[in-house]
Parts: structure tokens; C-alpha cells; sequence
């Protein structure tokens, strides 16, 4: 495990020092510059958010195309990073995750810290049959377990996927969820089980 | 100051009244110029109420009275509504948001020349039939339309 | 004191189709301002107008207008050059008056 | 290729983009955007934008601030002292008098400043419509953006300087940060995508730019205040969780650069109504 995230961490640097700025005109290197110029921190929104980690900065860089064998490598380092539920279990309250899928707040410079966010799900997914205005910059996740299956292996999957998006696709536009601290361990219980809980309206209706 | 105002304009002598009131400034002219305002429809927290109050109880539906609106609302706070009634003498349109905390939005009288139509925007707390009343010959004729109001935008 | 209001006034046929925006907040005492208290209601209750002299329009409005109002009326017998004038009071008593002329379509 | 392979394959392809869209229910979509439509015209007629540019036009031609000028006697957007007509759609564009690129608030707080004596940090203090306050500036703009209604976009990209605050707009808009992995490239740079119910331009493109350059200045039916791009790119960032941007700062100027730039040639229609 140790070794593998060591190897990753050099591939990133490696592959993030092939694009490093050499010449005039490298407007990638000068926008970030100046907006950490021109960027001040408000309220939680500090000025290191302006900081890329390895994935970003890769996929910023590849315009989300990242070279196949490097992702792989990230992938499998953002995978190693996720936490797996303590108790063992995957599923929480399907109905309580249906109040986070809707709740768009948190992390911005108007959200206090420590309160309590939502994963904004429904700005990018269809999800429960009840709710006609959702997003569809991510997939329609209606009838999700009913489609794929409730087992143990995709209760696996959907944490993760909610935990950290980018360890099964390193540039996906969703959020890491967990790994970023902006929701608990509680809520992406909740929210497994509003997609994987046989008896969420999801499934059910 | 409502009681003092109806009274001064009802009663015989309002002028001089008035010319007294406004004298010893009792009365800002512009208050004295308005119309009535139907203080107890527009506080009407139901539509039976409200009807009530316009004197349209138990209109009659009718297909003379159209209303344009969405059938979603692109924002709850500006939803478009068209009204025309085209029942002859219609002489009166009051607009209600149903399920609004206060059902009756606004009121119109029309005359000389102005055609039972208005067109104006509305505040819609939810999902909720519009209903339009269009007075004619002292009937009442109604017809409605839902208009649904969904979450918009990022909610963030 | 109150902006004025934007008036448009088009004949069609011998129909003018009168436009009108209002500057006003519409406030419904509802709303709590940025320190929590509520703001008081606020809105226009009465509107008129009246075209060649005569009103053709009166109109008694709640809370639940739009903020920054907007009304669209039609008089029949009108002619270009007609006068519209419109008026209206608030729950404060503010009020204000604006006019145009009726523009041949 | 013979023909029928040909077809075979573009009948193959038909039922995979099927396939993909049968991810959506695509019925819903469409009513909803329809519906929507419909109802814009009639949103766009009479909107109340035009109130924010009667207020502007009289900021303009009034004599104001410490030093009692008025703008219209001061202030050249790129047109000439005074121009309005056609100023908005030319920026942001270089100005020789300070060798710099400006989007026009900046460059109407720019003149509100150097002609009028008003202070730059008060104006930045509040910068954004609130319930009960609309700031001079964003008033200012509507007016301004007035005056090019009906004509074409036009942001020159000829000076060294708009061609490189028009790169660095492209790179900021695709820099990814933030816990939550956003760039603006995450929201607007696909077709037909929405948040909710809000269809989502996508702003790399010549007819999705347009929507950003022609909504903004625009009225905002959330909350009934006037907006001008400057919120709006503010407003983006705050949501796609990054700290905060300057108000009138060099970052703005280029991504307005880079989008303006984008909807060149087409014909400016607003300010706008956005929801």
C-alpha cells in the first residue's frame, strides 16, 4: 500500500514537472498566479483552496484526458484513501439521505464551518421519482439498485464512488465527498442506502 | 385613520371635512386621493373568503375567461400572468394565488374604453392553481390554471 | 422619493397596448433583513390610469405582485398623441405619477 | 464503404446516442426547457432592467462625487469622452490611458475614481445588489450595456495585452481547485446540460458565450435586483467553493475577456432576465 501511494506521488510530480512553465506564454502557470493575486480567503474559503493536489493539477493540465498509465496509478492512490464504513455497515436511513441528496449547501464562503452540509445531489442527478427538478450533468440514478444490484460488492462501489469519485474516474466532476471532509460518515450512509436500500422510493416506485 | 378616511369620503360634507383634515394635517393628500383598498379580501386567508369579500361568492366556471401562465414557473418570485375575459360588460378581474398565505393577489375595475385584459407578475410560494374572477352584469364567472413551482438553480 | 415608472404606450388598430414598470421593493413583511429583523411591509396597494383624461384602469394590488412591478393594459377609442397618465399609492403613503403618449404602432 | 454498411453504422450510432440519452427521461427535459421558453419572451419584453437604465443614465449625465464632475463630461469607455453608444460591446478592451485591459465596470470605477474623486475601496466594499441597495456602478453598467442593444460583439482582440488577458481567461476557466474539484469548465462545458432546472450554457462555445455576455448585466427575478457579469463571475466561484475574487481585479477582466471574446459577432440583445 505504502509503497504504491510513494509511487504515485512521484509519477504526479513527474508528470506535472512534463508541463511545468519553460517559456513565455505559458498561461496556465501565469492564471494561476494571478488569481492567487487577485483571490482573497473569505469566511472558510481559504486561499490554499487555490492550491491543486495531484489530481487536479493533472487533469487541469490534460483537460481531463489524463495519460491511461498514470491514471490507473492515481486512481489506485485515491482508492487507498478512502474510508470504508468503521462498523461495516453500508447502509443507513434512505430517507434522511433523500434530505442530504437535496440539500445543495456547504463549503462555500457563506457556509459557517462544522455546519452541517448536503451533497447537492440533485443539481446533478435524477434520483428519487418524487422530485422533477434535478440536474443532469451526472447520470440518472433512479432505480439505481433495482438496475445494479443490492449486494454487499455494490454498496462497496456507491460509498466509494460517494466517498472519492476520482479513484474509479480520475477526473469525474463529482466531488469527493469524504475525502474532502464535506460530508460525514453518517450521511454517505444515508445516501448509500437512498440509492441501494431495496425499500428507498428509488427502487421501490 | 381607515374609519376616519371612509368616513370623510362617504359623508355628504366630505369636502369640507376633507379641506378641515387636510388642513390641520391630518391627512397626507395622497391618502385622501387613493381608492379604496378591500382590506378585508386582500386579508382574506383563504379563497372562499376572499371571494366573499370581492362579492364573487361561488362564481360560475367559464371557459370565456382565459389565463395565460406557465406550466412551470421559471422562478416562483416572477411568474408571468396573462388574464382577458371575453364575457361582454365583464367590468371587474381579481387574480388569487390559492395556496399564497393571502389567496387574493390584485383587483381591476375597467371602464371607458379599457378592455377586461391585464398582464402582471406574481409571487407563487408554491405549486398552486391560479384563479382568475371576471365580474359581469353582477355575476361572477372563475376559471383556473396550475402553474408548478419547482427548485431552481444551484441551491447553494 | 420613488424612480419614475418606464411607460409604454402602442396603438394597434385603434387599441393602445399600455406597458408599465414599476420601481417598488413589494415588500410583504415576510422577509428578515440582513441582521434578522423582519422588514416591514411595504408595497403599492393602488394603481390608476387614465387615458385622454378619462380612467380606464384602476387596480388594488397585495404582497403577492412582483417586486419592481410589471402591468400590461388594453383601451380601445384610443388615438396617437392620447395622454397616459398613471398613478400609484403605497402602503406608506408614497406615491408617484408618470405619463407618455399613446405612439402610433 | 458500401452504402448499406454505411447506414448500418449510422444506424448503429443513432441507437448507441439513443442509448445514452435514454440515461435522462429525456420528456421531462424538454417540457421543462419549452415550457421555460415560451414564457422568456414575454419576460424579456418588459423587463424591469430598464428601470436600472433610467437610474444609470442619470448617474451619467449627473455631476457627482467630491470632485462634482459627471461622467458624461469625463469618461471614456473606448468610444470617445462621453460615448455610450456601442462602448459595452467593444469591451473589455485595452485602454491606452492606463496600459491596461478593463471590463467596463472596471473601467466605469475606474473613471468614477480618477474623475469623481469617489473612493475605490468604498466602492469595492459593497460591490453587489442587495434587497435594498443597488450600487451606482451596477446601475451604471445596465445604462451603458443600454447603449449597445441591438449591436454586434465586437471585443477586439488586436493590442498584445487583450490577446493575452484573453488566454489567461481561457486557462482560468478550466482551473480545477477547491474541496470540491470545480472549474467553470465543470458546470458550462458541455451542451445541454442543467443544473435542477437551469439549463447551463456552455460558455467554451461562439452561441454559449452569448448567454453569459447577453444575460449580464441582467435582472435577476431571485431576489428582483440588477446583476452585472462582475457578480455573476463572483457568484461562480463562491459556488464552485474557491476564495473570493477581487472586485474589478485583473482575473475578472481576462475571464470576461475570454468569454466576450468567444460571442464575438453576435448581435447583443440584452441586458438581460435570468431567473
Amino acid at each position: 500500500m505504502k509503497s504504491n501511494a510513494i509511487l504515485s506521488a512521484a509519477a504526479a510530480i513527474l508528470a506535472a514537472s512534463a508541463f511545468l512553465p519553460v517559456h513565455a506564454g505559458d498561461y496556465r502557470s501565469e492564471a494561476l498566479a494571478m488569481m492567487k493575486r487577485d483571490f482573497h480567503p473569505r469566511g472558510i474559503a481559504g486561499i490554499d483552496r487555490l492550491d491543486q493536489d495531484a489530481v487536479q493539477a493533472i487533469c487541469n493540465r490534460t483537460s481531463d484526458k489524463p495519460p491511461e498509465a498514470l491514471a490507473k496509478i492515481l486512481q489506485r492512490d485515491q482508492m487507498d484513501a478512502i474510508r470504508w464504513p468503521s462498523d461495516g455497515k453500508y447502509l443507513g436511513n434512505s430517507a434522511a439521505g433523500e434530505k442530504i441528496a437535496q440539500r445543495g449547501k456547504g463549503m462555500t464562503w457563506k457556509d459557517k464551518a462544522g455546519a452541517p452540509g448536503g451533497g447537492g445531489c440533485y443539481n446533478c442527478h435524477q434520483i428519487g421519482p418524487k422530485e422533477t427538478s434535478f440536474g443532469t450533468l451526472g447520470p440518472s440514478l433512479y432505480q439505481f439498485g433495482k438496475i445494479r444490484g443490492y449486494g454487499i460488492e455494490n454498496q462497496k462501489y456507491v460509498w466509494g464512488k460517494i466517498w472519492n469519485s476520482k479513484a474509479t474516474n480520475l477526473c469525474s466532476n463529482m466531488p469527493r465527498f469524504g475525502h474532502s471532509g464535506s460530508l460525514t460518515e453518517a450521511q454517505i450512509r444515508d445516501l448509500t442506502a437512498l440509492l441501494l436500500d431495496p425499500k428507498s422510493p428509488v427502487n421501490s416506485q | 385613520m381607515d374609519h376616519l378616511r371612509r368616513m370623510l369620503l362617504k359623508g355628504a360634507g366630505a369636502s369640507g371635512a376633507l379641506a378641515v383634515a387636510l388642513a390641520a394635517g391630518l391627512l397626507r393628500p395622497s391618502r385622501v386621493l387613493a381608492a379604496e383598498w378591500n382590506k378585508a379580501a386582500f386579508g382574506a386567508a383563504s379563497v372562499p373568503d376572499a371571494l366573499k369579500a370581492v362579492g364573487a361568492s361561488g362564481p360560475a366556471d367559464s371557459k370565456d375567461v382565459a389565463i395565460k401562465a406557465p406550466d412551470i414557473a421559471e422562478n416562483g418570485a416572477v411568474v408571468p400572468v396573462e388574464v382577458d375575459s371575453r364575457i361582454p360588460g365583464t367590468t371587474e378581474i381579481a387574480v388569487l394565488v390559492d395556496k399564497n398565505p393571502l389567496p387574493l393577489a390584485a383587483s381591476f375595475t375597467f371602464s371607458n374604453g379599457a378592455l377586461p385584459s391585464v398582464a402582471l407578475r406574481l409571487k407563487m410560494g408554491k405549486t398552486s392553481n391560479v384563479r382568475v374572477i371576471a365580474k359581469a352584469g353582477g355575476k361572477s364567472y372563475a376559471t383556473a390554471k396550475e402553474v408548478k413551482v419547482t427548485i431552481g438553480g444551484c441551491g447553494g | 422619493m420613488a424612480d419614475p415608472m418606464k411607460i409604454r404606450a402602442r396603438l394597434k388598430g385603434d387599441t393602445a397596448d399600455i406597458r408599465v414598470l414599476m420601481s417598488h421593493p413589494m415588500e410583504t413583511g415576510q422577509r428578515k433583513d440582513a441582521a434578522g429583523k423582519l422588514v416591514p411591509a411595504h408595497y403599492i396597494q393602488n394603481i390608476s390610469i387614465t387615458l385622454a383624461g378619462k380612467t380606464v384602469v384602476e387596480g388594488q394590488l397585495n404582497t403577492a405582485v412582483s417586486r419592481n412591478p410589471v402591468f400590461g393594459f388594453k383601451v380601445k377609442g384610443a388615438k396617437a398623441g392620447d395622454k397616459v397618465v398613471i398613478h400609484w399609492v403605497d402602503t406608506n403613503g408614497d406615491q408617484r405619477t408618470d405619463e407618455t403618449t399613446v405612439t402610433a404602432g | 464503404m458500401s452504402r448499406p454498411a454505411r447506414s448500418i453504422m449510422a444506424l448503429t450510432a443513432l441507437a448507441l446516442a439513443a442509448g445514452v440519452h435514454g440515461q435522462q427521461p429525456p420528456a421531462a427535459k424538454d417540457r421543462v426547457t419549452a415550457d421555460f421558453e415560451k414564457f422568456r419572451a414575454v419576460l424579456e419584453e418588459d423587463n424591469p432592467a430598464e428601470l436600472f437604465e433610467a437610474k444609470g443614465e442619470e448617474l451619467w449625465k449627473a455631476k457627482r462625487g467630491p470632485k462634482k464632475a459627471s461622467l458624461a463630461e469625463t469618461c471614456d469607455l473606448g468610444m470617445g469622452v462621453g460615448v455610450v453608444k456601442g462602448a459595452y460591446v467593444r469591451t473589455p478592451r485595452y485602454y491606452p490611458d492606463v496600459d491596461r485591459v478593463m471590463d467596463i465596470e472596471r473601467r466605469i470605477v475606474h473613471c468614477m475614481v480618477t474623475y469623481q474623486g469617489f473612493s475605490e475601496k468604498e466602492l469595492a466594499k459593497k460591490p453587489f445588489s442587495s434587497l435594498d441597495r443597488t450600487p451606482d456602478p451596477v446601475s451604471l453598467v445596465t445604462y451603458v450595456a443600454g447603449g449597445s442593444r441591438g449591436m454586434k460583439i465586437a471585443v477586439p482582440q488586436k493590442h498584445p495585452k487583450e490577446r493575452e488577458a484573453y488566454a489567461i481567461g481561457a486557462e482560468i476557466f478550466a482551473v480545477r481547485a477547491g474541496p470540491w474539484d470545480f472549474s467553470c469548465t465543470t458546470c458550462h462545458g458541455e451542451d445541454g446540460k442543467r443544473i435542477r432546472t437551469q439549463n447551463l450554457p456552455n460558455l467554451a462555445t461562439h452561441d454559449g458565450s452569448l448567454k453569459a455576455y447577453q444575460g449580464w448585466p441582467g435582472y435577476r427575478m431571485t431576489g428582483g435586483v440588477m446583476h452585472t457579469l462582475q457578480w455573476r463571475m463572483n457568484d461562480c466561484f463562491r459556488q464552485q467553493r474557491f476564495p473570493e475574487p477581487g472586485y474589478v481585479s485583473d482575473s475578472i477582466t481576462a475571464l470576461l475577456a475570454y468569454l466576450g471574446a468567444t460571442a464575438n459577432g453576435h448581435v447583443y440583445k440584452g441586458p438581460g432576465i435570468k431567473r
